[in-house]
């Protein structure tokens, strides 16, 4: 198994939800966050002045998939979250080696 | 009544003040500027009883008071005629509004120093502010024998500051400033010409709408300072005035600063729509509303030029209280001199004294420079003065060790180190 | 002075409509609505100074003022008599009361139009509404001239709105209407039949505490509109009945939404409230308690169908703009002609004109269908007029490309967008 | 129309509650908390519409009224005189004031009861509270025949309750008290002898702007209670004195708490002001200045003793309203005993009437016992009795199973499972 | 070395807290996420009109263990966190290379 | 590749960003954490009473780095991040699989 993460941008998360949902996933984890990279922050004005906030809000998606499915999820992300703009995030794909469903007990590929 | 009614209004500035200063506050020093809001009311209610009233408002000589003019003291409120002076108003009534003003004063300079000043600090210069400064240097123009109190001193036109662009505004913005150069910025405040700019505020919902409480309060400010809801009429321009200045003052600041960054710019219009209040403050009896709209729409702009100079003087001012109150202060007692119609003279208790010697003209009504003069030496006695001792006062506070806290504590931030609390301690993943 | 109170008083309400609007708002346009707050204020009062007043409250014809009787014009208030018509106050005075009216009315609109007008646009339909709409469909009613003023056109009742109802509530209502749907919905609003709901609000500390504020100045609204303070049994009547439809309004609104979710919608209950007292601003000088009472809980079930209705025709207002103001106010209108107990009759500066034929009488206490025909043709008359011009404004601002935002600003916000930052700016991640 | 302005003032401390109460509520329950002051506000308007007012200000026996001394009855405000007794009051504005109070008074309790009680809970004792409670236990002080009513039943003085420390204040503490012993506290409380304290509060910014709203209203409260504007410097008087109190009240928490921790306690400065204001609700008529600094400064002392003591008890009142209506309130009835001048007598409508048997003098100004034993036995009858009936009230609702919500719904919070919503539903990650 | 993550409701930290605690466990880093899974999210009401919330509001739990108490640290989590209703939340086991105390520069096991 | 966390002071996240950028690092991710560990929490004081606040306000880094650089990215952030204090944090080191830029769809250490 493994765990996907996912920094989109914000306002894409309605929509990569919905693809993933249409792809099968069902499940996922999310978090604000704030990103800093190439995507440069922006400009805000204050009572006339100038100031730089630099860093960009982003959303994290945590995603526990079956090995199989890897390939498929990256690429339903990717799709839905493109704007060919810089910031567009990243994708982290992480060794999973274990998961467990609190509710009930079950291990595996099965607690996904 | 009409006095009462005025000063609730002019008390509720406070709670205008709290959401202004703290919303344009970092989250780290809300506790701390809220709590200093109300202590400083606290302090002003207490000291105003005790001396500040009989020093500002009694007989005395022109730069102190003391009580009536028989040489009583008023001291403690004691001795107290029913009414003062030649006003008509209960003089516990006049007492409320005064505490008031004066109230108003020593929260402006807070607006300046916040995010660094220590609390212990902060009840020394508040001490010194509403217990020394503000009712000695309140008495040279409001205090019956004060020196600048409708003396002819230039030629024939005396200094007039009606509601106290000089007295209130230009004495709390110029001690503001004393306090904000001899602290020196916040922790990591870079300035414009070091490729930086202000820091954030943590709530424009509240210093907005706290600028609309002010606004509302204002109308207790110079309406109430007519003293008597007789002078209908007076009342009435008082007002108009008012509004229209504040309008004028918000627009400018707005449509002036569009061009920079094309943003239109809610901190810079709520600074303008209160320094086009402050600006009115002192004129707005004897203007017309022509006039009140040009010079409220001037003060929008001054706001942001201000601003600017403080930040290229690397001056650290959070909420703008020099630009807003000083720099308008000063530009509003001097407007008077330029727009007074020359129609109206001194308030009375039922109207304007409009007797030929009264009457009240400006330069561009025809009225020469006598009374832009007369402001001129008025204004500048009073805020250069008041400066000098306030630098005098911040350095005094400062040898004590209590003006600004240590840098952990600046950078953690004042509430949790002060008040032991932040404001807003209940998030989501600490109790659920 | 009593004008002035309550002219500071309904001014106040700037305050409540802020919060209203900013806590009904999502967070990414607080600042836009808190700025479109202040700026219609602005702009308000210098074009009701330059022409709005005149227009309005000037004499002239049928449609619209200009001056006085003689013929002068009030054009940037000049020529004004000392006190305005027959009614002993001010003329400034009542210039600033009915600047805090008009005022009222345009922030009105910007409750519906929220979330993805530009400010361009608002600034165009700003001055559409307060230069242009409000002050031209108010002389109709108010105006010294207006041809529904006081002429018994329809058998011998004459078209009554104390403190508006129909001028302020329902021509702000109305235009709010033609806003909506001209701006179209916010992206992502789905309505009920297509699966979907209201968007969320950002804080609902501030919209309740907002409707409080509202109510508050609302005690300056229905019992300034006396004008005078010697009719004190009307002053006095006008102020508890505006209490008890605000109250049975917000019971109402609550309890006729609790068996839909079987939750306690507080949400409801603010609309509720200020429905009841847009209901009772027409009537409020002519109806007993009981009649406060029932008409205002009337209205509290009123706005909630009316919410529906929109939610059914697919038109999205944000704040509840229409349902509260323009259907409540014409139910308001109309209930006049419904629960006048036929006790009162037209205000005069000292208390009600009694006189046979003045007092006014509604359906339910005997006085026939008259006082409810003319109720609705004034209703009807100004309500259809202003919609139709409304309509025509909105489109024309959207002709100009300014109305509605591209689709990226609307998504990430306005306010970063046209404002340059955002209402919090200050989270701890980003600056500790 | 001074009690009406005065009214107006009183009602928005409405706006201050919501603030201060929901500031110090958790961020879970700050909905519910908002519309009870919303729900509370509404019912209290229509239960004192159908009798609540009756029964206070009726004439009928010394335990309860019902209408004019004729024997008609004033239930749903009918058969009402143009003036109320001889106030020279409209009786409906009378009616606004003293539903203003009565609103207070119901809001108080919820303050203590927040976090864990049922909104049918809430609706019912709120029922009991505006309906039964404080309509027959005001009469008793302030009923036209009200057997505490300037009786002098001990010796030759009369009970004397101002403005309501006792009516209003003890009243709603005592009722705060029985409901937060009969619901216990909130789920995961600790208290300081088991190791833990006080849970955490969401907004301090709102609840200290709240206390200085209600401070504003306090204005009204006080200086508006002498019922007319005549009373000149009567009105001063108790406005002064209103505002002293609240600056010794605020400052003598700050100081008495600051030992303990080394912190300047904000929280303990709000209750500290809003403690000096109720004490000086009783006694402002009569105290000079220095009277009511001191008895404010001992107020702001005893709420954080009273704190304790309820700490100590495991009493779970969220936002004090004990400590500060119930606990102060007493202090400040019993203060009259002690600091009363001897100088003033009854307000009348002109002015105190200071004739020999009339004045109100204090034990420290040589009046001996009797009038503090006067003040003892009147706040003791009106305290005890409506603590114990407001404990039988809180058990019939727990008997209903309404008064408190199950574990579930108070851990996850009231908002969601009664309202439907939270408070601030706009997160960034929800809806970008 | 592991780090495990455990996805769990609220108003269960604190139970969760003080029982790993118990079990030797001191330090963990809490985050506040959304979820989306089976436990459909919740319906709110606004005027009248009802929409649909379709997150739900959890708790992220990041703790660092020694390879030898994971089994004991799962099992904790799942007794106190369970209350046997759908979205009790999961627990994801990842390896972990490398841990380092800032303060004093340990390394391994030895820094948790 | 690894993803390094960090778990540090907040108010040490603008130096620890500005030395991680002169080292070449130019992405990353923050969350704002609340951390449980041997630094205990603090007392708050709240009407003259106090009450014990457990947790810590951290912020947490996620940086996604080439195996060369770990060990170098690693001592910039302690070297930033201390203060000799309890409570500088922890630096967690987990593999990382794969990284994927979601813009132009680049996969492992070029998308970093
Ligand atoms: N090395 C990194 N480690 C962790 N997160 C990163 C890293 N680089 C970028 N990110 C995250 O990805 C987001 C997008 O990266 P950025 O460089 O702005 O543009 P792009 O996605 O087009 O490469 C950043 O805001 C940040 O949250
Ligand atoms: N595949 C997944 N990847 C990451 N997180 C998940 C995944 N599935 C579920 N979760 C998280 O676990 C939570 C609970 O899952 P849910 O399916 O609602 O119920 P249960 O825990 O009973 O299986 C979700 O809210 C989400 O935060
Ligand atoms: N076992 C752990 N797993 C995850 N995070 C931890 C762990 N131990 C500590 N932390 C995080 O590191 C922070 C600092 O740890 P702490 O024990 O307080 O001091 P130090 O960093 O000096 O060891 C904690 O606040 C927590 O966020």
């Amino acid at each position: 198994m493994k765990l996907i993460i996912a920094i989109i941008k914000p306002f894409k998360l309605d929509e990569v939800k919905a693809a993933l949902s249409t792809s099968g996933v069902d499940g996922m984890t999310v978090t604000e966050v704030n990103g800093f990279g190439r995507q440069k922050g922006h400009t805000e004005v204050y009572r006339g002045s100038e100031y730089t906030v630099d860093f960009v809000p982003k959303a994290k998606l945590e995603i526990a998939v079956p090995d199989a499915v890897v390939a498929k999820v990256v690429d339903v992300i990717i799709k839905a979250a493109k704007t060919d703009k810089i910031g567009d995030g990243k994708i982290f794909v992480l060794p999973l080696e274990e998961v467990i469903r609190i509710r009930t007990g079950e291990t595996g590929e099965s607690a996904i | 009544m009409w006095v009462l009614v005025t000063a609730f209004l002019v008390f509720f500035m406070q709670a205008g003040f709290m959401f202004l200063e703290a919303g344009f506050a970092r989250e780290r020093e809300t506790v701390n500027v809220l709590l200093e809001g109300i202590v400083d009311t606290c302090l002003c209610g207490i000291l105003f009883y005790a001396w500040g009233f009989a020093w500002m408002f009694g007989h005395g000589n022109g730069l102190i008071g003391w009580g009536d003019a028989a040489g009583h003291s008023w001291y403690c409120l004691q001795n107290l005629p029913d009414t003062y002076e030649s006003t008509g108003v209960a003089t516990l009534a006049f007492f409320l509004f005064q505490f008031a003003f004066a109230d108003t004063c020593s929260t402006i300079t807070s607006g300046a120093m916040l995010g660094r000043t220590g609390f212990w600090g902060d009840l020394w210069y508040s001490i010194g502010v509403s217990g020394f400064l503000y009712p000695i240097f309140g008495h040279w123009a409001w205090g019956p024998d004060g020196w600048l109190n409708s003396i002819p001193f230039w030629k024939a036109a005396p200094f007039h500051d009606f509601a106290g662009s000089t007295v209130v505004h230009t004495i709390g913005g110029m001690i503001a400033l004393a306090g904000a150069i001899v602290l020196g910025p916040r922790l990591g405040r870079k300035f414009k010409r070091d490729g930086g700019g202000p820091m954030p505020y943590h709530n424009m919902t509240i210093a907005s709408v706290g600028a609309v409480i002010l606004w509302f309060g204002w109308y207790g400010f110079n309406p109430g300072s007519t003293l008597s809801a007789m002078d209908i009429a007076g009342v009435a321009r008082v007002a108009a005035n008012t509004t229209l200045a504040a309008c004028a003052g918000g627009l400018g600041a707005l449509i002036f600063v569009y061009p920079r960054s094309k943003k239109w710019d809610c901190g810079a219009t709520v600074n303008g729509l209160l320094a086009g209040l402050v600006a009115i403050t002192c004129p707005c009896y004897w203007v017309s509303p022509l006039g009140a709209i040009i010079l409220g729409a001037v003060a929008g702009v001054i706001v942001i030029l201000a601003t600017d100079l403080l930040e290229y003087l690397r001056i650290d001012d959070p909420c703008g209280a020099w630009p807003v109150h000083g720099a308008c202060g000063i530009w509003g007692t001097l407007s008077l001199g330029l727009f007074a119609t020359g129609q109206f003279g001194a308030p009375t208790p039922t109207g304007a004294d409009n007797s030929a010697g009264a009457v009240v003209k400006g330069l561009f009504y025809g009225g020469g420079t006598d009374q832009l003069v007369a402001q001129f030496i008025g204004n500048a006695a009073i805020g250069i003065g008041v400066f000098a001792v306030a630098m005098v006062l911040m350095y005094a506070v400062k040898a004590t060790g209590t003006l600004r806290v240590a840098k952990e504590i600046e950078i953690e931030g004042l509430d949790l180190h002060e008040h032991g609390g932040t404001a807003y301690p209940d998030t989501r993943s600490s109790t659920h």
